[in-house]
């Protein structure tokens, strides 16, 4: 609860900001374009969390916020990455002492 | 009546005189009348799941299927199921109990989101009707656990509107929990230091850490559950590539957690009753307090150990399963601290000390049980049996139930300004207490032999056990009814509580019973940890 | 503070209390509908690992062209929210209305550029359900079926995304409403901020879909 | 199963069953003595501390952090000991020994179909003889089912779309419980069996006196050349058709037209069975019609039963490097534009409602 007055951004914060996504936005593209292989995808997420890293730091202020607006966000990415991480234990290694367990389709009802 | 009435003209000002019209309840803004709204409808909930239950026992009481055929079976466990985990236990003690006391024992006015905290009630209740209307008319006979492609696409009955209901009504889950940890967070009273707050708190901040967090996850899920029945999306559907095993993964992202949603407030309100009732300020404050905590953060990543034999990988069940054992490190600190602060205390065992170290017991082992859950090579035998049915029992009705009717006996007096007939309600704990364990005992037995859940038909060797199980019920339905007579009779006829009939030294007991429409004349300043029953100089070191 | 007193609501200490509450409240709001999309892209990673063709196949259904104009236009909206808090933060009243009103229309912008994508969708048989029969010649090793997941998907989750947008427009139309009889001001004006927050939120959850749905394997060629 | 006086165990018919029971007693004494320690204490403190008229306020007790370190380590000790017993016979469970005899099983709302190798099928009862390991390769064809023998302490899931297995080494002969332990549907609680664990002799007795129609890679064969897979599969070596040919392709990777590689196993002849679009082989079309909906999942299991006959001897694999060259891989594959619809035509009649 302390008493700080509100955090006035400057405006050239937000039209750097605003660049800096118009251009990823193309270069997110662009790089679509060019075949990595499996680093596309790679490729393509780094850049969307960098967009979205600058939104949420600039445009949604967490970068002038308490610490708790900041606990609360990363709490939440945690969370999601629990989320993701622990499903993937099982997607990614599933069958693997068993032999196969792909799907196998299902024979008509 | 009248007589009643002019008794109440007469006393202070409170916030149950203030105003009584049903519109000044239905439309209340007030965290103790919105409180007592979800009190009232959690109450109808439980009835009604109780009455499902006790047709279940009967029911079972004979291994043919000679009361009510397979499909009416089928439903009236997976409307027992759905009403107690989502309409009653989920809501019990944080909505109701948490409701009235957190401004309370934090010395707010109210909570943060007033109006968010009325919403969440009418959320909990249309998604209540609906769901309760879906499992009138017709029924569904999905199970609880609403798994697919089961559900989606052979289940008969009012699935769809069940599941809105229950996302509606996880959306009431959602906001109750955001205003608590808004409420915790920028509320309190000055000198209210996090490690000044009351054990109940921390308790439920983690609740709602959890219902915030995990609920979202099972509220798109049950949503993409419901498309996969109306359109064939084919998202969890094997026949389309989808697959049912994501659904269970989901789906038991936020159904493990939310097992902790039911306990922890339940473990917040054992830690008052233990030390109010032993006139002894907690064992190891710090420890109960951020065990909270810990059991919220770990039980988030424990949830494959539901799926041990779903055809999950080997190496992520070895994961899930040791990392359930983690969870029961901050239990077992609790249960220790719990016991240790009756030690050298000056014990009193009224009603609310009765719950208390009851649900200590039956908690130990609920906890204990589920650690043969956990253990892989064990579960494959136990799963899907009542053994875990047993298990879950001694966690949801031993635990929880134990602490909602022991938060429940501690705060009346605070809540209705009233004092129950405590000979007839330490009768009713004793028999809750016995009926129970009469009641789910054997079915650890039965579960160990090989009875599965949800048989609605079983072989004749596990007879005598179920035998024994619905008699329990029986008793423990009696032990149920008891506290809505006596506790009726108290707002009617009981004597007059004092504001701290315990000699509490909660913040909530400092303050007239029935409290204030706004709680505090004055904003209360703390200058002292909780519990301080003793001067701070006289303690003595053990350990 | 007095100017305060009429926002001011009875169970807070101060209005810096009350601001902070909201902030929180809002941040913890988000914070679910993280976790509520999540369901949703846990739901893509495990089907797009399964059957990456499959997503392959269904993005070339995609415009490329509609999908990044409709990024841009999100975060030019993106901006003027920036812009409409700022203003409101500098106590230019007028300015609030005039950007909340340019993110109005590009949030209708966005929305009307769904709408297109969605009929062509439509047009194209490429809805799952009984009429989806996408022409995925192309792709000879790819189950029609897993097509199907790839669309589910899609619009399970744009069509979550443009449900905020519809909500987010109605607020924001709220919003200028009361901003164009000057209701906020540089001392209060919390309403506009959450509902940045809100709007950027949204614009977020667009930044991941757009590379995940629209972006799979562009490189073979559209 | 005759009803005698009151049971608490289960029988103890395999050697996983020794095992859990082994596992069980432990966890029982842990949870007996933690809930005992727990409950004296409690009935100890709350009638020696009892409050008396004259108790004056209790001194507050701090208690140390060692003492709570110590009351931390040592339940995690004694569960860390659950864990990895646990997962020991889990690991045990979840790994069917190499020369088990195979069973397949079918799950359907409410029955359990049964297949044996030499061709028998049964229907909710499962013979098989003691003392040898059985493996139960598992498929359902509606709903997720979980087939149970608490007397063996084993289940698992059976899933619609996927294989599922269960193994155990029965060590009793005697006759013991099946169970459906996944919520089904209405007649859950019927989709009940019976594994009648015979001698040696009597099962190959049992197993000579049935229906007498032929192995299951026999029948395989024949269903084989009744859905017209043969127009475009060759069985035979070294003969090359429109699509992969099928000797001796099993357990041999196969090369696909994404460049991956994958076994030929129950899975993939299934798949290839049902979704035959979904991993094509490299050097062939994608022209073979799904045969889902017109085999049930038993004649899958009998064509991959065949498919298995025709491969490799056993104990030889690799015995022969990837047939790429040969031009004689792969397990799926596309009969010419007319052979599809000879395919589909086929089998109609064969269909079973």
């Amino acid at each position: 609860m302390s008493n700080h007055p509100d955090h006035i951004v400057p405006v050239r914060v937000y039209i750097f900001v605003f660049l800096a996504l118009m251009v990823f936005t193309v270069l997110t593209v662009y790089a679509a374009t060019i075949d990595l292989g499996r680093y596309n995808i790679v490729l393509a997420l780094v850049i969307a969390c960098i967009k979205a890293s600058l939104v949420i730091m600039f445009f949604m202020h967490v970068y002038y916020s308490s610490k708790l607006t900041k606990a609360i966000v990363i709490a939440g990415l945690c969370t999601l990455m629990i989320l993701f991480f622990f499903t993937l234990t099982d997607l990614a290694t599933r069958g693997a002492l068993q032999g196969t367990t792909d799907w196998v389709g299902v024979p008509g009802r | 009546m009248e007589t009643v009435a002019t008794a109440v003209e007469r006393e202070p000002r409170t916030y149950l005189n203030v105003d009584h019209t049903l519109k000044s309840w239905l439309l209340t803004e007030d965290h103790k009348r919105i409180g007592i709204l979800y009190l009232i409808v959690i109450t109808i909930f439980f009835a009604i799941g109780g009455l499902f239950a006790a047709l279940i026992r009967i029911e079972l009481t004979t291994p043919a299927g000679d009361l009510v055929e397979s499909s009416v079976y089928n439903r009236l466990f997976t409307g027992h199921g759905i009403i107690m985990v989502f309409f009653f236990l989920i809501p019990s003690i944080p909505a109701s109990l948490g409701n009235f006391l957190i401004p309370l024992m934090i010395g707010a006015k109210d909570v943060a989101f007033p109006k968010l905290n009325l919403l969440s009630w009418y959320l909990y209740v249309i998604g209540g009707s609906m769901a309760l209307t879906a499992i009138i008319y017709g029924g569904i006979d999905t199970g609880w656990t609403f798994y697919v492609p089961f559900s989606t696409g052979y289940a008969s009955g009012m699935v769809m509107l069940t599941l809105v209901g229950i996302f509606i009504n996880g959306f009431s889950s959602i906001l109750t929990g955001l205003n608590f940890m808004v409420t915790i967070h920028r509320m309190r009273a000055p000198g209210m230091t996090w490690f000044r707050l009351p054990l109940f708190i921390w308790s439920l901040y983690s609740t709602s850490l959890i219902q915030v967090l995990a609920t979202p996850v099972v509220a798109v899920t049950l949503l993409l559950a419901a498309l996969e029945r109306g359109l064939h999306i084919g998202i969890f559907d094997p026949a389309l590539g989808g697959d049912p095993v994501l659904f269970q993964h989901l789906f038991w992202f936020y159904s493990h957690p939310a097992v902790y949603i039911m306990i922890l407030p339940a473990m917040g309100v054992t830690s008052e009753i233990i030390s109010t009732f032993s006139k002894k300020e907690p064992f190891g404050y710090s420890f109960i307090a951020l065990s909270s905590l810990a059991i919220a953060v770990f039980g988030f990543i424990v949830w494959g150990h539901h799926l041990f034999v779903s055809s999950q990988s080997v190496y992520a069940g070895m994961v899930f399963s040791i990392l359930s054992y983690l969870v029961a490190i901050p239990s077992a600190i609790k249960v220790f601290n719990w016991v240790s602060t009756m030690y050298k205390g000056s014990v009193e065992l009224t009603t609310p000390m009765l719950y208390g170290i009851g649900f200590i017991g039956l908690f130990t082992i609920g906890g204990l049980t589920g650690l043969f859950l956990a253990s892989m090579g064990m579960d494959v035998h136990l799963t899907d049996t009542y053994f875990v049915i047993a298990h879950f029992h001694y966690i949801m009705v031993g635990g929880a139930i134990m602490g909602f009717m022991g938060g429940l006996h501690f705060w009346w007096p605070k809540i209705t300004g009233k004092l129950y007939s405590e000979t007839w309600a330490r009768l009713s704990a004793i028999i809750i207490f016995l009926g129970f364990n009469l009641t789910f005992f054997p079915q650890f037995i039965l579960g160990y032999m090989g009875m599965p859940r949800r048989y609605h038909v079983y072989a004749p060797e596990f007879q005598v056990f179920n035998v024994l199980s619905s008699a329990g019920a029986s008793v423990l339905g009696l032990g149920y009814a008891l506290p809505l007579v006596y506790f009726l009779w108290s707002i009617f006829f009981g004597k007059k509580a004092p504001a701290n009939p315990w000699g509490a030294t909660g913040l909530e007991w400092q303050i007239q019973s029935p409290p204030l429409p706004e709680n505090f004349e004055i904003t209360p300043v703390i200058t002292e940890a909780p519990y301080h029953y003793a001067p701070s100089e006289e303690v003595v070191h053990v350990g | 503070m007095a100017s305060h007193s009429v926002t001011l609501r009875h169970h807070f200490e101060n209005a810096e209390q009350q601001k902070d509450a909201s902030t929180i409240g809002m941040w913890m709001f988000l914070v679910t509908e993280i976790m509520f999309f999540g369901g949703l892209f846990m739901a893509y990673i495990a089907y797009r690992g399964a059957y990456p063709e499959a997503f392959a196949a269904g993005s070339e259904k995609l415009n490329i062209v509609y999908g990044t104009i409709n990024t841009l236009v999100l975060i030019c909206s993106s901006l003027t929210m920036a812009m409409a808090v700022h203003s409101a933060a500098v106590g230019k009243k007028k300015m609030i209305v005039l950007f909340l009103i340019l993110t109005l229309i590009l949030g209708g912008v966005f929305l009307g550029i769904k709408a297109v994508e969605y009929h062509d969708k439509y047009v194209g048989h490429e809805i799952p359900g009984v009429n989806f029969h996408p022409e995925i010649d192309g792709h000879p090793n790819v189950a029609v079926q897993n097509v199907s997941l790839y669309f589910a998907l899609y619009f399970g989750m744009t069509g979550l995304h443009a449900m905020h947008m519809i909500v987010g427009v109605g607020m924001i139309s709220f919003l200028i409403f009361k901003a164009s009889r000057g209701a906020y001001t540089a001392e209060w004006h919390t309403p506009v901020e959450l509902f940045g927050l809100y709007w950027h939120f949204v614009d977020i959850v667009w930044i991941f879909l757009f590379p995940l749905l629209y972006l799979i394997d562009l490189h073979q060629g559209r | 199963m005759e009803q005698k006086s009151i049971q608490f165990f289960p029988e103890q018919a395999s050697t996983i069953a020794h095992s859990v029971d082994g596992l069980y007693l432990y966890l029982v004494l842990v949870t007996a003595f933690f809930s005992i320690l727990i409950a004296t204490l409690i009935v100890i403190f709350a009638v020696k501390y009892r409050r008396r008229a004259d108790t004056p306020t209790p001194k507050a007790v701090h208690g140390g952090l060692w003492l709570e370190i110590t009351w931390s380590v040592i339940p995690l000790g004694l569960s860390m000991v659950m864990f990895a017993w646990g997962a020991s016979i889990f690991f045990t469970e979840s790994r069917p020994p190499a020369d088990s005899m195979e069973i397949y099983v079918t799950g359907k709302q409410w029955m359990w179909k049964i297949q044996h190798m030499e061709g028998q099928r049964e229907i909710n009862e499962l013979h098989i003889p003691v003392n040898r390991d059985i493996k139960l390769t598992m498929t359902s064809e509606d709903v997720i089912h979980d087939f149970y023998v608490p007397a063996f302490r084993t289940k698992s899931d059976v899933l619609p779309g996927r294989y599922t297995t269960e193994w155990f080494h029965a060590t009793k002969t005697g006759a013991y419980h099946i169970f459906c332990a996944e919520y089904c549907g209405t007649k859950h609680s019927g989709m009940i069996g019976t594994v009648y664990v015979m001698e040696p002799q009597q099962f190959d007795a049992w197993l000579s006196g049935g229906g007498g129609t032929g192995t299951l890679a026999q029948k395989g064969e024949a269903l084989f050349s009744q859905l017209g897979c043969v127009t475009c599969h060759q069985a035979t070596a070294d003969v090359k058709g429109r699509c992969p040919n099928l000797h001796g392709i099993w357990g041999r990777p196969q090369q696909l037209t994404t460049g991956a590689s994958v076994t030929v196993d129950a899975g993939y002849v299934s798949e290839s069975i049902l979704n035959p679009s979904a991993k094509i082989v490299a050097g062939y079309e994608n022209i073979m019609p799904t045969f889902s909906g017109l085999v049930t999942a038993e004649g899958v299991t009998e064509l991959v039963e065949y498919v298995k006959s025709i491969g490799p001897a056993p104990g030889a694999p690799g015995s022969a490097p990837a047939p790429a060259a040969k031009g004689a891989p792969a397990a799926k594959g596309a009969p010419a534009a007319k052979g599809a619809p000879a395919a589909k035509a086929a089998p109609a009649a064969t269909v079973k409602p």
